[in-house]
């Protein structure tokens, strides 16, 4: 079976679970299991090849540009943690089936457990390091997913996240680390880094990879000082922690060490870094694990004292040592998952974990007593199981080992080790099933269903058979699995026998195991010492960590993004000026080209008209009011500035424009406090003067230096000059550049208008749908109001100045394209005419009289201008190309049409409606009942007189 | 004159950045009125400046010309920076009869620092 | 001919410049704030049209074509002028004034800027009158 | 007559307004006249609801007259103003509140009459009565405050009330 | 001649804008600035057209003329903010 | 000439004032319209995406002018790229928002957003720099209006911030235009280019004054530090399929960095040399750093997802600033990966808003907890750059780029480590929304009721209408569709993307096809 689907069958099949759960429990685990089993059956297809030494590969060019491709090859190494993974996953799966209870989700569970199953077989199967670091985190992610799955308890979140900080962190380090690798052979693939060993431990840059790579080898295999998520991760059921940690997870580390095992070891850094931390963790793990009440914490450090012992072996560099390390990964595999699956039994029978609450179960739970007593007994090295085989040759390669010239620290230190581990395995029977049968179990034991132990059983077989022949059924897969370790070089000389004869490991086993009764007799003793000692809480700190960098950033997050606006806005305007006051002073400037102008008098009587209601304004500006008259000051100077310097269509838009900006400002006002208050300190606002100068400085400083310079090269306006009445028949080049030649900015720029009128609106129906609308009816004016709302002459002026305006407005329209004016201006003034109706006789007057919507107008006049333009389409000509010619209508004289007049009216219309409506929505704020009157006028002398005459008639 | 005009959009921005930097969304409005006045001036200067030469084609004499393209440039900006305006003002206004309160800053309830 | 013309266009121009100068003065000047109402009229009326009538005059004299568009300035003026006056003098009256500082309306009453709709004093005043 | 009048709401308007467009077109063409026509036509169709009952012009003679007294007084007010600000210390002057009663009823006739008064210097109109009835005027400098008041209802109004009613 | 008398007038005006300018600084009642900003609206009429005419081009009329037309909303829209608060209603 | 390449800004352009005139009144009506809108513009763009795969590069004169003085519009692989992104991303806002029933939520949803559209589509499409401006203004006032749909306070003062500092983006923007218009004479990007290239040497600092000032304008909307905070406070208070639609916004910005700095001032033009890559990268890291830190330090969904999306642009960032064809190959990969990655977290969180609130906090268990759970991690693991979705390849791909950097090592560690905290802090979010509401102790915790962003909806705590609920979940499962796609086809896309940028480094096709070559 191709590689690609093995890899892929778990991801593949982990949709079933979740969707077969409805068929019932069974359904969803046997789809879990068959998948597995096809994942495995396609392994054991390629087994043959692997035993005769080939290496079986696929390749598919995932992603060539990077580097990253899905390639996946199978050799030894692989073919042994592959069929651990798929192989305890079927157990797994089985023993699942029963353990987990009715409530639990347990479609999740599978697709999960599939998920990761996929995960750890695509490392192992990967011959891409970018491939294996994906899978990689996929690891991660799903057994976080794995270890959270008892959502309800807090141990299972926390386990889940700390597992995922630790391993996923992990993982970003030795992405880096693979980076740097890939970088040193110029290729990501495996199989090519595999032969570079000289090139990668002569590269300045093996240091780093070395110590990246194995930070996340170590995360994952929990090395110290990352050991503590393990114990942790316990939380997670316990079919979840028996494939974890006994042979998929914890082992990617192992797998990854092995893996690179050929390229990166046999450094001193290698063997210092690596086997120091292996027999760190091997002894710490196995201290901790005697002292711990709760089975699964025992068997989790026990797990972390066997992973420290295996890195050891892969650290010591020497060919034999990895045959051994590969050897106690299978043991360990087996054994471990027996009594974990075993603690699970105890658990789920007895519904605890607590060691000092069991006690006696040999007579209530033969079966599982059996089972967990062989396992144990595996891991305490006793012969002939085959625990004991595997560190028989542990110790006797720890014996040939020097550490820093001192040829008995490791020995030592192992010794120990091994005396501990002997001691915990020893008290998981011990204190578990033997000794008197107790009344005071949570729960009424007894053996559970087939179902249950079948899987531990089948594990425990292995155990006893591997011990007794070991050659005969693991040798061969050890033999292929060192192979691929050390590299395809000739194997060392091992033995997988149970008798080597006395030597010294056999001594160090027998002082191991003695030792281990005497300390498991003084148990009680040694427990009151420990718990007496202190020590540092791994989770203490890592929760402070986590915690600390919460609030760190937190504090980082809130203090910088404190919604002051102020700030925000002083920081955009300083880091600009500096930048571009950076960008100015890298840069070379040439000296002044151009003479200014000479400014008479009245530019200079302007400029300080101008100069005056600035800074009046910026005084007076906490009276709202005021400010806003000065705004008109400015913009009425600005307006004659423009018209002075030539450019009246500006100073038409302008003073336009600015009485629409007015009255909006005022309406709005209406509502506002007139008021700002003086909330500022002394120093802020001298600050801000401070910004708004060198702000102030800059811009000046710019526009004079760019007026006194030449263009550098001719501008592009010299064409429109030129074409503009050639080809856009129109002499006000400002006009057909804004209808013709850019047209398409006059487009954008009326639906820009058109957008804000809309939003107006659109807000003015949120806002008055909420509590707003009873607050604005029941407001009370904050100021005094006079009489007289719509003043009879100003009804009257208005009435004769709308058709007046109106017909300005027409004239501008049409002179815009051959004089100052246009649509835009032209539809201001319209607007401004209508806006004088609402201002005169009153909104609801006015209002009533209005038959078309301003929506359609703003509307119709984006579509009209659109479609002006798209007329060119028949023509064949792109969008917005303009046409004109003339037209002679006896006797009339010669004018002249355009189809930018056609545009130009949509702007018209756009503006005209975008206008009112805003200023409609706006005004539609201040309505409240009772204030519309059917009159325009509110005193009509006319009117009484009418009603006088009435009242005759009657 | 480009020295008024210079120093004109210089007061027109500092006026502009500080009421900018003032706590309230009705200054805060203003300044930004006057800052667009202020581009609008300097974008306009960008053509140069020139008197008495509106880009208006004169059929019967060779006159000079300002610069168009600026103007043009300009009326688009005028026109944008008007319905921004619009929006802003209806938005702050609303703002405030939301929620009575015309802080333009959110600092003094940050939401969840409680 | 041509003289005479520039004579007249000149002298348009001087008066205007007088009375445009004499409505800002009086801006200054005068110390309350309804007699300051009075200085723009000035302006408005013989400063802005003495200045379209020296426009009307020279497009006539000097470039030799007739244009009377200037007249329409006046009208928008004269349109709008007093309106604006009007309202400035009412939100004078409204902030500076109580009925009692203004002649009585005779049998009206009270002033329309200070007849505020909801007062009771003036509703009855109203009334009484209706 | 009343599609005609449809058509044609407001003829005055209609001719004023062919007449601010030959202005503003500045120039006699027979296109100007043509188009002016038009929007002349057009406009105060479209803005017809805006202004419902106009009055109707009775005299034009008198509104000729009327236009040039205005003027005239315009200039003699003008003057006189002038040196009133100019050389009349500020306390000498004597600012007064006239009230005006109208016999005008029309509000076309009381905003000319207004605008009169506001454009001839010297004096402002203030107010209207709550019932529209009176007008309130503001005199720069007017120690005969009746003097005034009889001079505006014999010199405007009366032309006024001839000319509207 | 005209000369002169353009700069006569220029110059009347041109101090009439700075009395305005004076005005809106120091004056004390809202109403007030409101009066100095509507004749400065006037001032500034009277020097557009006085500009056209010295230069002999039309182009300042349009502007001029709208001023004058839509001058008066503005200084009515203060007006009836200090009267009634709210200018459309 | 095809006139396909204005389609996508006029269709937008047409619809919307069809829908405001015809349709105002009429919400089946817009939404039909409104879909069929956004599938004709999805066609278009793939149509558009078809013509650039030859490697030409397509001109539109508007109006018939030629460059560089009337506006074209250039289609080359690039502005196709960006706007089928913009249809794709368009296309799922849609059908989500009528899913979730936000479009009835206020008024002129789908007006603004086919405005919205048009004016990002112009903005990718443009081939004029003021042209460009336009455009920007079209869909920032769009966004405006979308942003505080809907209203409520703190929504709506959360607005006022977002418009006061766009306001300011746009007010520099003019001012760097006009500062190049003053030096270079022309607003045309092309011709810009050519005039850059020519401009004396011992006359460069008011153009680089220029150069900077736009640099920052489009720094301003692509959020880089310290030029990013308007969005946190935006994004948390807009309407969530909004947000979603925003996430395109902040790439339009990075899209410009990269058209304007790789045509007009490229790395080898020596008049603005060191102007852009000197900062740019550190602002750039500072940018992931401080979004992932805001991501571990917040306490609302909201304001999480859009400091994810801040952080997502630090990484762009850092792809682009190398300005190496590589490092813009992998920032394209990264910007489709983390627009849809950012949309797909906004409207998941809608969902999560929907049932309990926008608080991180315990709550009880809510409806369909698993299945947003199990979208959540997706989103949370395409953000964080977790396998084995395109977030883990794009941040390869980025990393590798940087590989030519002398700075390497840092760009490597920041981003590293900043993958690191947003891992945290997603892992500490998702446990405490979806798995601590399982846990008895914690449900309803009584914490006093503060307003806080995003729980503004007043209005969504009455029965919101939510006609399809599924239409609202398969749109989302699209998005998680879109992101699987994006990572099994990495290698085609990468292809383009890897064309795209050796496109974007010669210029000179591009130039030609603008100056000399639009009519044929």
């Amino acid at each position: 079976m191709s590689l690609f689907l093995i890899a892929a069958l778990p991801f593949l099949g982990a949709v079933f679970p979740a969707l077969l759960i409805r068929a019932g429990r069974n359904a969803s685990s046997a789809s879990a299991g068959a998948t597995t089993f096809l994942a495995l059956l396609g392994l054991l297809v390629n087994a043959p090849a692997v035993f005769r030494g080939e290496v079986v590969t696929a390749r598919f060019d995932w992603l060539p540009g990077l580097g990253l491709n899905a390639n996946f090859y199978l050799d030894g190494l692989g073919f042994l943690f592959a069929g651990m993974i798929l192989g305890i996953g079927l157990l797994i799966i089985l023993y699942a089936r029963f353990y987990l209870s009715r409530e639990d989700p347990m479609g999740q569970f599978y697709t999960y457990l599939l998920l990761f199953q996929g995960a750890m077989v695509g490392i192992v199967l990967s011959d891409n390091i970018l491939l294996l670091l994906i899978f990689w985190e996929l690891t991660s992610l799903s057994s976080f997913l794995l270890i959270g799955y008892w959502k309800h308890l807090p141990a299972g979140r926390q386990g889940a996240r700390m597992a995922l900080a630790v391993t996923g962190s992990g993982g970003l380090a030795m992405i880096a680390g693979m980076l740097i690798l890939g970088n040193i052979v110029g290729s990501y693939d495996l199989t090519v880094i595999l032969q570079n060993k000289e090139l990668i431990q002569a590269s300045p840059y093996y240091m780093p990879a070395l110590i990246l790579i194995l930070i996340g080898a170590f995360t994952k295999s929990a090395q110290f000082p990352f050991h503590f998520w393990l114990p942790h991760a316990m939380a997670a059921p316990t079919p979840v922690s028996a494939y974890l940690h006994s042979a998929t997870m914890v082992k990617a580390g192992l797998f990854l060490m092995a893996r690179m095992w050929p390229v990166l070891a046999g450094t001193d850094a290698w063997f210092y870094i690596v086997a120091t931390t292996g027999l760190i963790t091997m002894l710490l793990g196995a201290v901790i694990a005697l002292f711990k009440d709760d089975l699964k914490a025992l068997l989790a450090f026990s797990t972390v004292s066997h992973l420290g012992l295996i890195t050891m072996l892969l650290g010591f560099g020497t060919k034999f040592a990895a045959v051994v390390a590969v050897f106690h990964i299978i043991n360990h595999a087996t054994f471990k998952a027996a009594l974990f699956m075993s603690a699970g039994i105890v658990d789920h029978e007895t519904h605890t974990r607590d060691i000092k609450r069991l006690g006696g179960l040999r007579h209530l739970m033969p079966v599982t007593f059996i089972i967990a007593t062989v396992a144990s007994l595996s891991m305490a090295g006793i012969p002939p199981l085959n625990g004991f085989l595997s560190k028989e040759m542990m110790l006797d390669a720890a014996v040939h080992t020097t550490w820093l010239n001192s040829p008995y620290l490791v020995p030592g230190v192992v010794l120990i080790a091994a005396l501990f581990s002997a001691a915990y395995s020893f008290r998981y029977i011990a204190h578990v099933f033997l000794g008197p049968v107790r009344d005071d179990y949570p729960a009424k034991p007894h053996d559970p269903g087939v179902g249950m132990w079948l899987a531990p059983a089948f594990l425990v077989t292995l155990v006893v058979l591997i011990g007794l022949f070991s050659s005969a059924i693991v040798g061969p897969l050890v033999a292929v699995a060192s192979g691929a370790v050390i590299g395809g070089e000739k194997l060392p000389y091992y033995s997988l026998k149970i008798w080597h004869g006395f030597n010294a490991a056999l001594y160090m086993s027998i002082v191991a195991t003695i030792g281990a009764v005497i300390l498991l007799a003084m148990h009680g003793r040694f427990e009151r010492v420990w718990n007496a000692l202190p020590r540092p809480e791994a989770k203490v700190i890592f929760d402070a960590v986590i915690g600390c960098l919460t609030a760190t950033s937190r504090k980082i997050t809130e203090g910088l993004h404190n919604r002051s606006m102020a700030r925000y806005s002083a920081i955009f305007v300083v880091f600009v000026v500096s930048l571009a006051g950076y960008g100015y002073y890298t840069g070379t400037d040439s000296v002044p080209t151009r003479i200014g102008i000479e400014a008479g008098v009245m530019p200079i009587i302007g400029w300080i008209c101008l100069m005056g209601a600035t800074i009046c304004l910026v005084v007076f500006h906490h009276n709202r009011f005021v400010s806003l008259v000065l705004v008109g000051v400015v913009g009425l100077i600005i307006s004659i500035g423009f018209n002075y310097l030539s450019a009246p269509d500006l100073a038409l838009t302008q003073i336009s424009v600015e009485v629409v900006t007015i009255i909006l400002l005022l309406l709005a006002l209406n509502f506002m406090p007139k008021e700002t208050p003086w909330e500022t300190t002394n120093e802020r606002r001298f600050r801000d003067v401070i910004i708004a100068g060198i702000s102030g400085l800059g811009v000046g400083g710019l526009i004079y230096a760019l007026m006194m310079r030449d263009f550098a090269f001719p501008t592009i306006s010299e064409f429109h000059l030129a074409n503009s009445y050639k080809g856009g028949g129109g002499t006000n080049v400002v006009n057909v550049i804004l209808v013709d030649f850019r047209g398409f900015d006059t487009f954008g720029e009326i639906i820009v208008l058109g957008i804000a009128a809309l939003v107006i609106y659109a807000l003015t129906e949120a806002v008055l749908g909420t509590r707003v609308r009873a607050y604005l009816l029941n407001r009370k004016p904050d100021m005094p109001q006079s009489g007289d709302a719509h003043p009879l002459m100003m009804v009257v002026v208005t009435r004769v100045m709308m058709p007046i305006a109106l017909m300005v407005a027409a004239y501008i329209f049409f002179r815009g394209h051959n004089l100052p004016g246009g649509g835009f201006i032209a539809g201001l003034i319209a607007a401004i005419a209508f806006i004088m109706q609402y201002m005169a006789s009153g909104f609801s007057w006015a209002a009533e009289r209005q038959k078309v919507f301003y929506h359609g107008i703003i509307g119709s006049g984006v579509l009209i201008a659109a479609i002006t333009g798209m007329g060119a389409w028949l023509n064949g000509k792109p969008f917005l190309t303009s046409d004109f010619g003339y037209i002679h209508w006896p006797p009339l004289e010669e004018f002249e049409w355009a189809t930018a007049m056609g545009f130009d009216l949509g702007v018209f219309l756009a503006v005209v409606g975008a206008v009112m409506l805003a200023l409609e929505s706006l005004s539609r704020f201040a309505w409240q009942p009772g204030i519309a009157s059917e009159h325009a006028m509110d005193i009509n002398p006319a009117r009484d007189d009418e009603d006088t005459e009435e009242k005759k008639e009657v | 004159m480009e020295f008024l005009l210079a120093s004109a959009v210089g007061m027109l921005t500092a006026a502009g950045v500080y009421l900018l930097l003032r706590r309230r969304t009705f200054p805060v409005i203003v300044g930004i009125s006057l800052l667009s006045y202020a581009v609008n001036v300097f974008l306009f200067a960008t053509g140069r400046l020139a008197l008495n030469a509106p880009p208006v084609l004169n059929k019967y004499a060779d006159v000079p010309y300002t610069d168009p393209l600026p103007q043009a440039l300009v009326l688009t900006a005028i026109v944008i920076s008007f319905g921004m305006t619009a929006v802003v003002v209806m938005i702050a206004l609303s703002a405030y009869l939301s929620s009575q309160n015309d802080r333009i800053d959110m600092s003094e309830n940050t939401g969840d620092d409680v | 001919m041509e003289t005479a013309f520039e004579a007249l266009i000149a002298f348009f121009l001087i008066v205007s410049g007088v009375f445009g100068f004499v409505g800002s003065y009086g801006l200054l000047k005068l110390k309350d704030s309804m007699s300051r109402l009075h200085a723009p009229t000035k302006a408005t009326t013989l400063g802005v049209g003495g200045v379209l009538l020296a426009s009307i005059f020279h497009s006539i004299a000097i470039e030799h074509h007739l244009s009377l568009h200037e007249l329409l300035i006046t009208l928008f003026l004269f349109l709008t002028a007093p309106v604006t006056a009007h309202f400035i003098a009412k939100a004078h009256i409204h902030m500076s004034e109580t009925p009692e500082t203004l002649p009585g309306a005779e049998q009206d009453g009270i002033w329309a800027t200070h007849d505020v709709p909801g007062d009771d004093e003036t509703e009855g005043d109203k009334d009484s009158n209706a | 007559m009343k599609v005609l009048r449809r058509i044609f709401p407001h003829p005055h308007l209609t001719l004023l307004l062919t007449l601010v467009w030959m202005l503003l077109a500045n120039s006699l063409s027979l296109n100007s006249l043509v188009f002016g026509l038009f929007l002349g036509v057009v406009i105060p169709f479209v803005t017809q609801p805006y202004w419902p009952d106009q009055p109707k012009l009775r005299n034009w003679l008198m509104i000729i007259e009327y236009i040039l007294v205005v003027l005239y007084d315009i200039v003699v007010a003008n003057i006189v103003v002038a040196r009133v600000i100019l050389f009349k210390r500020d306390q000498d002057r004597q600012p007064a509140w006239i009230c005006v009663p109208l016999e005008l009823r029309t509000p076309e006739a009381i905003t000319v009459l207004a605008g009169t008064i506001t454009m001839t210097p010297g004096t402002v109109t203030a107010d209207l009565s709550s019932e529209g009835h009176n007008l309130l005027v503001h005199c720069l400098d007017a120690p005969d405050p009746d003097a005034v008041r009889d001079e505006i209802k014999q010199r405007y109004e009366r032309r006024l009330k001839e000319i509207f009613e | 001649m005209i000369t002169y008398a353009i700069y006569f007038t220029f110059s009347c005006f041109g101090a009439g804008l700075l009395m305005n300018l004076y005005k809106i600084a120091t004056a004390k009642g809202v109403g007030d600035r409101v009066l100095a900003l509507d004749t400065m609206v006037i001032n500034a009429i009277a020097l557009m057209i006085l500009y056209g005419l010295a230069l002999g081009t039309e182009v300042f009329f349009e502007a001029a003329m709208i001023i004058a037309m839509l001058g008066f909303v503005s200084t009515v829209a203060y007006a009836r903010f200090l009267l009634r608060g709210n200018i459309i209603e | 000439m095809s006139h396909l390449i204005v389609a996508p800004i006029v269709l937008p352009a047409v619809l919307a004032p069809f829908i405001i005139m015809v349709l105002r009144h009429h919400l089946s009506l817009q939404r039909i319209f409104s879909v069929a809108g956004t599938v004709m513009l999805l066609a278009i763009s793939l149509a558009l995406l078809g013509m650039t795969l030859d490697g030409q590069v397509h001109v539109y004169e508007l109006g018939d002018w030629p460059a560089p003085f009337g506006i074209v519009m250039v289609l080359d692989r690039l502005s196709a790229l960006m706007v089928l992104l913009t249809a794709v991303l368009a296309m799922v806002v849609v059908l989500y928002s009528i899913g979730s029933g936000w479009d009835n939520r206020g008024r002129h949803f789908h007006a603004l957003l086919q405005f919205q559209l048009m004016g990002v589509c112009g903005a990718f499409l443009t081939g004029d720099a003021f042209n460009l401006f336009v455009f920007f203004e079209v869909l920032l006032i769009a966004s405006y209006g979308l942003m505080i749909h809907g209203g409520g306070p703190r929504r709506l003062r959360a607005g006022v911030q977002y418009v006061v500092y766009n306001l300011l983006g746009s007010t520099l923007f003019l001012f760097a235009l006009g500062t190049l218009y003053a030096v270079t004479g022309t607003l045309n990007m092309a011709d810009l280019a050519v005039r850059v290239g020519e401009m004396p040497a011992d006359d460069t600092a008011l153009l680089r004054v220029g150069a900077v000032l736009l640099l920052l304008v489009f720094c301003v909307k692509a959020a880089v530090l310290p030029l990013h905070f308007w969005l946190p406070t935006s994004y948390a208070n807009a309407p969530l399929p909004v947000s979603a639609l925003f996430a395109i916004m902040t790439k339009v910005g990075a899209y410009s960095i990269l058209r304007i700095y790789t045509l007009v001032f490229g790395p080898e033009v020596e008049a603005t040399a060191g102007l852009v890559g000197d900062w740019l990268l550190p602002a750039a890291m500072l940018t992931l750093i401080v979004g992932s830190i805001g991501i571990l330090g917040t306490r609302i969904i909201n304001r999480m997802i859009a400091f994810g999306a801040i952080a997502s642009m630090g990484t762009l960032l850092i792809s682009i600033a190398l300005f190496t064809p590589i490092g813009t190959s992998a920032a394209l990969y990264y910007t489709i990966h983390s627009t849809i990655a950012t949309a797909l977290l906004f409207l998941v969180a809608d969902q999560v808003r929907e049932r309990r609130g926008i608080r991180i906090r315990s709550h009880s268990p809510m409806p369909q907890a698993g299945l947003l759970a199990g979208l959540f991690f997706v989103g949370a693991i395409a953000m964080a750059g977790m396998p084995p979705l395109s977030g883990f390849v794009g941040k390869l791909l980025v990393m590798d780029a940087a590989r030519q950097s002398t700075d390497f090592g840092v760009i490597w560690a920041v981003i590293l480590i900043s993958s690191f905290i947003t891992i945290v802090g997603f892992a500490r979010s998702g446990s405490i929304i979806f798995w601590r509401s399982h846990d008895p102790d914690f449900i309803d915790a009584p914490e006093p009721e503060v307003e806080i962003e995003g729980t503004e909806d007043e209005h969504a705590k009455e029965p919101a209408p939510e006609p399809y609920p599924g239409l609202a979940f398969s749109s989302v499962f699209g998005l998680v569709a879109l992101l699987v796609l994006l990572t099994i086809f990495a290698g085609p896309v990468l292809e383009f993307t890897g064309e795209t940028a050796a496109q974007l480094f010669d210029p000179s096709a591009y130039i030609d096809a603008v100056l000399h070559g639009g009519q044929k």
